[in-house]
């Protein structure tokens, strides 16, 4: 069984400077209610690492609007002109690395390899001072782990022992990230007794914490 | 090299461009289209014609665009919109979404871009200290997908967008494999850009004035649809 | 719509000296009117991935007991003696390789990755003749992809479009050899008209051809 | 160095290797057990400490083992055997078991060996020419677990197993925790072996002839539970 807290009380798990993950893909599958809570405790020079950066002042958007990350390692800021700014405004480091590589350095720290060697971005900007290796005779990128602290991630539904299923588009990133933080919290649409396990998509052992979302709208 | 006068409004430019890339799909095809122009390909498909599009979210089988009062806010594309999804339809993981993406599975792309050249490279993610939208799974898509259609204005704001080589940070090196425009088609060969279609609208003269590549006219130029 | 063949015609498409994949954990999740009609084809010198060779004359074991395999990459060997008899006798290469290392060479593979920096292995016997790197001060051996010309692999329910969901462990390596493949074929206990979005676990989009599983015992 | 006689039946090794082995667990610990010996440590956890067992093959928290007739031939565990599941179970593919497992996310798990040595290495997977099973998970379980317990009949056959340095080919480098036999149990300690409880049947003389390691006697050296 997890532990059940509020999404006051699971923040206070995130620390000043720490590094956390936040999933979701724009507004789909992102853990608000955990992010609005954060964003309340004031949290300051966060290392923010997401799929995006949201919308102006929504969702993950709200940590860029309310300075408390000092650098995100992301993939696209176009949706959320303020990261833009800031960036350009030299306030805020925002490290862009492709989706896919980003999710597999994720994916990588969550399995417990060493790495990513990817072709994407070879031979572009991307390369600048990464490591290349040429495997039969096709040039690869090699890329780090890339783990957390923390990572806030969403659920459709969770059960007692921390397993999730999810609806539609929310999963995407969500399921690597909940291998790769020390501490993994859930926001969970709705909290049941037990799920289908042919239905589960991330495995309960995971998950540190369950968080139930209090406002359905 | 004169600004050739555009003649063609935004929206037929369009027209042109997603009816004729709409083409390049055959039965079957799973398909990637970026955001923007290139997401109106889809509207040119015939309904007999069965194409999964995907998306990077974590989608196959994208439906029709959903207002937000129909839609589940639960199902979204790779642009955020509200979608329908297809019968035979499924969702993935981000993990699942690029092993299809990078790992060679999409048989198609439609894609938008800032510069291409005559070696099929491409810019669109960035132009340093002005625009730096980021590259998001543009750069896996396009290396990884088995045929890369970058389908754009021909033309921006009297900048001449194809290149003998690219000046902006690339996305993709060397993956472009057709090239279209309202005014031409180009096909990427080994040895550099090919005409294989022309707006009747247009001369070869023309296309020579807003294009800093050199190109070889196709033995079999076409006209394209207009 | 994919193409849905019987057994007999869907192992045409493997010819001999093929690499070939199969799925399953010994006999749990095993394509076994695939391999029967394989058997029957009597294809010589194949290459075998698969996570062990089951038992005795037993699904993937018939393969071994008719002498058509010239060589076997795999993880487990014990459970049948007949595999680790030819290996000794000569008449068989076997390759050993630890499972989870198997599994994302194949996953590499599919997601079109240059290869596996993997932690397993290291200083044993298993990393002689492979490179090995150090990152952040811990050694990693190096792996390359591993594709194969056909796939067969298992499914629960297949719908029409080639989706598939899973029961219980049968899904095990079905789900990376569907990735890995230039031809995949599933074997479905079920054929449907169409399977819960949520709940498929392989995209159809990796299916080449659908057997249906004749008897079911 | 002369053997000692085995006193002790078969059934009674196991009992007392798998009894003490179990003691280990924490509540809410995720552990992953080897075939054969390893297996019967589940039969010692009571049942209210809540330990979800993880078999390599798909499912987090396998259940007790099932007869045919009562069986789900679609439910297996790593040794091939019927099983039922429990609680809150979930079932996977081979990817996620491998992140679960080389990722450090299994709290403990229990092999049988066939030699063990004071810097924690051990040799499990073949005798070259003789044995050669193969590996299957093993090396990557024991890589990845946050605790290694080898637990093994102390003696086999009249070789010696716990030794300086193993002489078969290794499954892991310097990786094992402790060692429980029916004998006695040993930390692996940064500088070599510490021998923290004996079996009350054996003096620490018996100890010395039938293990080829130094190792050092812990100063709350207790006896074991048989």
């Amino acid at each position: 069984m997890k532990k059940i807290l509020s999404a006051k009380d699971a923040v206070k798990l995130i620390k000043d400077n720490a590094t956390i993950m936040i999933g979701g893909f724009l507004s789909c599958g992102t853990p608000n209610e955990l992010i609005d809570a954060l964003v309340e405790q004031k949290t300051k020079n966060l290392t923010l690492i997401s799929n995006d950066t949201s919308f102006p002042n929504t969702d993950r958007g709200k940590l860029i609007e309310n300075k408390m990350v000092k650098k995100v390692i992301t993939s696209h800021i176009g949706t959320n002109p303020e990261t833009g700014r800031q960036l350009h405004a030299g306030e805020l480091d925002v490290e862009l690395v492709p989706m896919g590589t980003l999710f597999e350095q994720i994916r990588s720290k969550g399995a417990g390899l060493g790495g990513v060697l990817t072709p994407t971005g070879v031979n572009t900007f991307i390369e600048e001072n990464k490591k290349t290796v040429e495997i039969d005779g096709k040039k690869y990128i090699f890329d780090k782990s890339l783990g957390a602290d923390v990572a806030l991630i969403y659920g459709t539904k969770v059960d007692k022992f921390g397993n999730i299923s999810y609806f539609g588009t929310t999963r995407n990133c969500n399921t690597v990230m909940a291998t790769a933080a020390e501490t993994v919290i859930v926001q969970a649409d709705e909290l049941v007794e037990t799920l289908d396990p042919n239905e589960i998509i991330v495995p309960g052992v995971f998950v540190d914490y369950i968080v139930v979302r209090e406002n359905n709208k | 090299m004169s600004p050739v006068i555009e003649e063609l409004s935004k929206e037929k430019i369009r027209e042109i461009i997603a009816k004729r890339a709409a083409k390049e799909f055959k039965e079957g095809d799973v398909v990637t289209l970026g955001i923007g122009l290139p997401t109106a390909v889809a509207d040119y498909v015939p309904e007999s014609k069965h194409i999964l599009f995907q998306s990077e979210n974590g989608l196959l089988g994208v439906g029709k665009t959903l207002s937000p009062e129909e839609a589940d806010p639960r199902i979204i594309n790779a642009g955020g919109g509200y979608v329908d999804i297809k019968q035979g339809a499924c969702f993935y993981d981000a993990q699942m979404a690029f092993t299809l993406m990078r790992g060679g599975h999409i048989d198609a792309t439609v894609l938008g871009a800032l510069q291409v050249d005559q070696d099929g490279s491409l810019a669109s993610w960035m132009i340093p200290g002005k625009f730096v939208p980021g590259m998001g799974g543009s750069m896996d898509l396009i290396v990884g997908a088995k045929k890369v259609i970058v389908a754009m204005e021909h033309i921006s704001k009297g900048q001449i967008k194809i290149l003998d080589k690219c000046t902006l940070p690339l996305t993709a090196y060397k993956e472009v494999d057709l090239i279209i425009t309202e005014r031409c088609v180009f096909e990427v060969g080994p040895s550099g850009l090919i005409l294989t279609e022309i707006n009747p609208m247009f001369s070869i003269s023309d296309i020579k004035a807003t294009v800093s590549a050199n190109f070889v006219v196709s033995h079999n130029l076409k006209y394209m649809e207009t």
